[in-house]
């Protein structure tokens, strides 16, 4: 978790969230947009887009996660600290990656 | 402000007729008990056991360092002795050694809660703790295991023949019941305070308590996948780090240290955490710069998961990428800094006392500055090329690790053993425990930084008779630690029968523990507490001692 | 001193005459190590002084009996500034410094002169260009600046000489380099310090610096016979590298002929230097390090050949500067291929071949 | 500053202490503080499982750049079909779970066991599929370590006449991506399995009506867990089925 999540803790630690109940419809909204979703990037893999096929393909995948998240995780209608919480292991996950690459693309550099 | 407190009479104490040790007996209310503070002493129990496992391994490789040739023992044993030493004691007994214990039995109650949030949790953290060390006495009993704890592929996965699977899955259960203790923790401090307990009144305890359990929530895990794939490499032989498969070594030391150098600051951060304790309490006055101790916790935990590659300079990572790993390296430094120096300056104008405790403070002030100060060395990646992989590095962590973070241990131990037990340790024997164990570490390790810096490697079961010197005298200095060690084990096992009545507070400290009886009832408080004085408030102690007086008087 | 225990009396005795806190200062690099270590030093004593001052002197000062008042302080803004600014200052400059110094400890001089090391469990094998093997030794010439090329056959081992304050780790299948130039004769330790299993302890050996005339004559005296660059040239033609690598216009693989150190355009369109790590690598991984201009026809030779024999074709390719005599040899094996089997694809074959036909490297 | 101090931990009411209902359990001073404290928790659990996914998800990426040709081949030889069919399972199984989720919120029994019994159907399906694709490449000899041969690779396939054969090495190679192939998968469908066990408890404990009185964190908090096992299928699918496919 980052520094900056602590100070903004403190002012949203929720003592009273209200129960909501997100509806069947959304869901089914949601659902069917997932559907579609993987439909396009089958799709989309197919045809020959050079470097984009990989952009495409995880923005696709990128987006699903987040309408489940937001969704079906219910997400959207929770605390702040629970939305920090999720951005905290996207953050982490993100500095394993970085910091593991600044090895390997300057290995190929050379000596220096 | 000036504050004036004097420890109360103990010869009119007595011991709580209900508390949390009397509320049932017999094995079953202890191994199925949801409560923290008896999870706790389970723990400390299972700690000490390891932790004497551990002393036990450590002592035979002093033993065997004491000649040049390897006459004790021959050389695969005593690799499979340093690697059950190294495992032993940071998975069993570093990582959980403050939390685990002190931590479980004090951190609920000094946010005002009747327990942590997941009693359940907590005590299946216990027992995969238990299964952990079960595993791991088992590899040792089917014949040991000999990566060194670092679990170093492709030897690990491809050239040795010892028992590598049961010790990697002995780890990786450990493991998650750190992850467990860390996740109750963080619930804990988010969600179970009391009423009027506000993130900035919070004891400097729960504050590093919090941000070790952030790096354990998230930096174990990784080790554990990592073992996962050491494991199915080993058994199934895929190739993820096998070179001959196109796997690349290199990756398993990137991943294995992206949770074993935070897994360093899991170790020390609790410690840090009672140091806070033991230092405002004996010298009756309010941390220095609170807020800065507090961030600078956080701070650590931050930075820890961006230097993990300087334990690496000189594997073979790119020069560019290593220049990155050892300024960030260089940052992570300064709030350990912070932190020594606002701790000196706590004791400024005091009003100070030596109890045990506070000797085991002030011993880790100095040995912490010597471990700290010698990291920068290591982090300085010039001089790394030359001290990585000598006796320099490990004098260096075992001035944080075991100067540092054991003398904390101790410190707690003997701090809160009044209130874990409700009577008090001997004082005169346990501060010349304290004493030895000072003198024993700095013989015993000490000598390790010229032999380090002569060039003597780490994990040499023989070595060059020009370093016997220094190495007898580190063996003597073991043989003193060891007794210092022990030492405590005897009298507070003895003082559990015949040690004084402590009292509620004995100490004068303002914790939210210490406003209780001692030991506490199970539930802690007899109603939720609701906290309105700052931390480390001795105002507010005074005015309520003050008050309690009157009113009995 | 008959009231001294014996052991008591030589412990002492080998306290006094072995009682160092530096090892020897052999090589260029070593002073500038030992300066960065002085500094440091410098900065912890201060450190560990100012602190154990400030923990004493307020123990002192504010103990219970003279001080019975605490004080409340909340903190200083000022005070705290001052010890997050200063130590960070220093850590800076032993961050710069460390730097400056992992940079010239890990850059070889362009004229050092190269030695091979391959580590195995558990020893250390040191091959001069002129063909010297050594086995847990090595002798380098004193003032002049040694490379040494470094791989592993299985583990990770790591290279370390305390004398010359140089370390590097050796690990399988990449070649890591590091340098240092002698400035002592004398005899030094060799350590595997990375933990490399059972006999870790026992993968130790000597470093001999010698006067340059010396060297001249240990070499002389120690020769196999033929140099890398002929064992490789011998393993050139019996892999038949020479079919495709003959350096003529119509040749399906690249001319190699003073390849070495030059950028060349790969199929990708990026560009690499041709060092040493490149060359074994396109033996064994030729997909990997397709040049523009040439179709990926190269086999693998994983396998085939040992780090030795690897470490011989690269050191050929090295001193490669005309292709005059790979055309000879291309000559005389469709002669000799016509009465033998085809090019031999394992290197016992291939050595058996080049006993066989000895005539065959020989323009 | 006392006033304004925030309490996580709501001062006892002692009116309401009297006759909590018997899933509060004694620590908590609220339901409500109880449920927050939950899905917190499961939050965080999930935050660890986002790590240990991030190691091989972290080892992915780099050897695919390593090694592209071997992981384009490599990936050419998964069903693509099987894979979509298996995507849509998942993300059907995460609507159940979200609709149970949702009749455990609505207090409807029936319907909760109804979605739940989906749910595990679904899951069901996923695993077998998997098994399905696992042993088909047990047969083309494409598991690292127990059962593998470079053929596929450096003979030109019957079945993707577009793919060239691959020089040995990088054939060779094809090893790191079956291995990342099978720890990716198989780690997921570990959690499968995991989830499916939990699954038939949640199904025999609503049974029971244990979450149709008012108390379904746990409904709630396995919702959580399953949608994030669907989120680390939604990328491993194109990540080791669709981006090398137009090659």
């Amino acid at each position: 978790m980052s520094q900056l999540t602590e100070k903004e803790i403190l002012d949203t630690e929720p003592t009273h969230h209200s129960e909501h109940i997100v509806s069947p419809r959304v869901y089914g909204i949601i659902f069917a947009t997932l559907l579609v979703l993987t439909g396009t990037t089958v799709g989309a893999s197919y045809v020959d887009l050079y470097a984009f096929n990989v952009v495409v393909a995880l923005a696709i995948a990128c987006l699903k996660a987040v309408l489940v998240i937001l969704f079906f995780m219910h997400v959207k209608y929770s605390s702040r600290l629970t939305k920090l919480t999720v951005a905290a292991g996207f953050f982490t996950f993100f500095v394993l990656i970085t910091m593991a690459l600044t090895d390997y693309i300057s290995r190929a550099w050379g000596m220096w | 402000m000036s504050t004036i407190v004097s420890l109360p009479d103990q010869t009119t104490a007595t011991l709580p007729k209900r508390s949390y040790l009397n509320d049932g007996y017999g094995l079953k209310s202890w191994l199925l008990t949801g409560d923290h503070k008896r999870i706790a002493i389970l723990y400390l129990i299972s700690i000490t056991f390891f932790f004497f496992i551990g002393g036990f391994f450590a002592g035979m490789v002093r033993l065997e360092l004491l000649t040049p040739p390897t006459d004790l023992m021959a050389a695969d044993t005593y690799n499979k002795m340093f690697t059950m030493h190294g495992i032993v004691m940071v998975f069993l007994f570093l990582v959980p050694s403050v939390p685990a214990t002190i931590g479980n039995f004090v951190l609920p109650i000094m946010v005002g809660a009747k327990d942590l949030a997941f009693p359940k949790i907590n005590l299946l953290s216990w027992y995969l703790y238990v299964v952990g060390g079960v595993m791991t006495l088992a590899a040792l009993i089917l014949g040991g295991v000999d990566t060194g704890w670092t679990f170093t592929t492709p030897l690990s996965t491809h050239y040795l023949n010892t028992h590598v699977v049961t010790a990697g899955l002995a780890v990786f259960v450990a493991g998650f019941s750190s992850i467990f203790t860390g996740l109750n923790f963080i619930v804990t401090v988010h969600r179970m305070r009391a009423p009027g307990m506000t993130w900035f009144r919070l004891p400097l305890f729960v504050w590093s308590h919090y941000a070790a359990s952030v790096l354990m929530v998230l930096g174990t895990p990784v080790l554990a996948i990592t073992l996962v794939l050491v494991v199915l490499e080993r058994v199934i032989g895929i190739g993820v780090f096998d070179p001959a498969k196109g796997g690349d070594p290199l990756l398993f030391q990137h991943l294995f240290w992206f949770y074993s150098h935070p897994a360093v600051y899991i170790m020390i951060l609790p410690g840090m955490g009672v140091i806070s304790e033991v230092i405002s309490t004996f010298s009756r006055k309010r941390v220095f710069g609170y807020t800065a101790v507090a961030f600078s916790s956080v701070a650590i935990a931050v930075f820890a998961f961006f230097v993990w590659a300087h334990h690496m300079f000189i594997m073979g990572i790119s020069n560019y990428s290593a220049l990155v790993f050892s300024l960030l390296t260089m940052l992570v430094a300064v709030p350990s800094a912070i932190k020594i120096f606002n701790w000196s300056f706590t004791l400024y104008k005091g009003s100070i006392t030596f109890e045990t405790p506070m000797l085991y403070a002030f011993g880790f002030m100095g040995l912490f500055t010597i471990g700290g100060l010698t990291g920068v060395f290591l982090g300085s990646m010039g001089m790394d090329i030359h001290l990585t992989e000598t006796y320099f590095i490990v004098a260096h962590f075992h001035f944080v690790m075991v100067g540092g973070m054991l003398m904390a241990f101790l410190s707690g131990v003997h701090f809160w053993w009044p209130k874990m037990t409700g009577r008090m340790y001997p004082e005169g024997l346990s501060k010349l425990a304290a004493l030895v164990t000072f003198i024993g570490f700095n013989l015993t390790f000490f000598p390790q930084f010229i032999l380090g810096y002569l060039g003597m490697p780490r994990r040499y079961a023989a070595y060059p008779p020009e370093f016997q010197v220094l190495n007898v005298l580190s063996t003597a200095g073991a043989t003193v630690l060891g007794v210092g060690y022990l030492l405590p084990m005897l009298y507070l096992t003895w003082s559990l029968k015949y040690g004084k009545i402590a009292g509620p507070n004995p100490w004068q400290a303002t914790g939210l523990e210490w406003q209780i009886q001692s030991p506490p009832i199970t539930s802690n408080f007899e109603e939720t507490p609701v906290i309105d004085y700052e931390a480390y408030d001795y105002e507010w102690l005074a005015n309520k001692t003050r008050h309690e007086v009157q009113t009995v008087g | 001193m008959h009231f001294i225990s014996p052991v008591l009396w030589q412990f002492l005795v080998n306290w006094l005459t072995h009682f160092a806190l530096f090892p020897p200062e052999a090589s260029s690099i070593a002073p500038h190590a030992d300066a960065l270590y002085f500094f440091l030093v410098a900065i912890s004593l201060v450190g560990l002084v100012l602190v154990l001052a400030l923990v004493a002197g307020f123990s002192f000062l504010y103990r219970k009996e003279r001080n019975p008042e605490a004080t409340q302080i909340e903190g200083s803004t000022l005070l705290e500034a001052t010890w997050t600014i200063i130590p960070l200052a220093l850590f800076m400059v032993a961050f710069v410094w460390g730097a400056l110094l992992y940079f010239r400890i890990y850059n070889p001089p362009t004229n050092a002169m190269n030695i091979y090391v391959v580590g195995k469990q558990w020893m250390w094998k040191a091959e001069h260009p002129g063909g010297q093997h050594e086995i847990n030794s090595l002798h380098i010439p004193l003032g002049r600046p040694v490379q040494l090329t470094m791989i592993s056959q299985d583990v990770f081992h790591s290279f370390s000489i305390p004398a010359f304050r140089v370390k590097r780790e050796v690990i399988p299948g990449r070649y890591t380099t590091v340098w240092f130039e002698a400035t002592q004769e004398g005899t030094y330790h060799l350590f595997c310090t990375q933990y490399c299993g059972t006999l870790h302890s026992q993968m130790i050996g000597t470093i001999t610096v010698m006067k340059p005339a010396d060297y001249e004559a240990w070499t002389e005296g120690s020769t196999s016979g033929m140099s890398l660059a002929q064992n490789g040239e011998r393993l050139y033609a019996s892999l038949g590298c020479n079919a495709c690598h003959s350096g003529s216009a119509t040749a399906r693989g690249p001319n190699l002929a003073e390849v070495y150190m030059t950028k060349v355009q790969m199929s990708n369109g990026s560009y690499s230097t041709v060092d040493d790590a490149f060359l074994r690598d396109s033996i064994l991984n030729p997909t990997m390090h397709q040049m523009a201009g040439y179709a990926p026809i190269m086999p693998t030779y994983q396998g085939q050949i040992s780090e030795e024999g690897l470490i011989d074709l690269v050191e050929y390719i090295k001193k490669l500067n005309s292709n005059y005599r790979i055309q000879q040899t291309l000559n005389t094996t469709q002669v000799q291929s016509s009465v033998q089997s085809p090019a031999p694809s394992t290197q016992g074959r291939a050595q058996q071949a080049a006993q066989t036909a000895p005539g065959m490297v020989k323009p | 500053m006392d006033s304004q101090a925030i309490a996580t931990q709501p001062v006892e009411d002692h009116a309401e202490h009297a006759h909590h209902p018997p899933y509060l359990r004694h620590h908590f001073a609220n339901l409500e503080q109880q449920k927050e404290t939950s899905t917190f928790g499961m939050w965080l659990f999930l935050l660890t499982e986002i790590m240990f996914f991030g190691g091989l998800f972290c080892a992915y990426l780099i050897y695919r750049n390593w090694y592209y040709p071997a992981f384009v081949a490599g990936s050419h030889q998964l069903s693509i079909l099987l894979g979509a069919i298996n995507t849509a399972v998942l993300i059907c199984s995460s609507f159940t779970m979200a609709m149970g989720v949702h009749a455990a919120e609505m207090r409807w029994r029936k319907p909760l066991i109804g979605w739940l019994l989906a749910t595990i159907a679904l899951g069901c399906v996923f695993l077998g599929i998997k098994a399905v694709e696992y042993n088909e490449k047990w047969e083309k000899h494409h598991v690292p370590g127990l059962n593998f041969s470079v053929d596929s690779f450096v003979h030109q396939d019957p079945h993707y006449p577009e793919d060239k054969p691959l020089p040995l090495d990088m054939a060779e190679k094809t090893q790191v991506y079956f291995s990342l192939y099978f720890a990716m998968t198989g780690m997921h469908a570990l959690h499968m399995v995991i989830g499916v066990s939990l699954l038939i408890i949640l199904v025999v404990r609503a049974w029971q009506g244990a979450y149709t009185q008012g108390h379904m964190t746990t409904v709630e908090n396995f919702g959580l867990y399953w949608h994030f096992v669907d989120i680390v299928w939604i990328f491993l699918f194109p990540l080791l089925y669709l981006i090398s496919r137009h090659q």
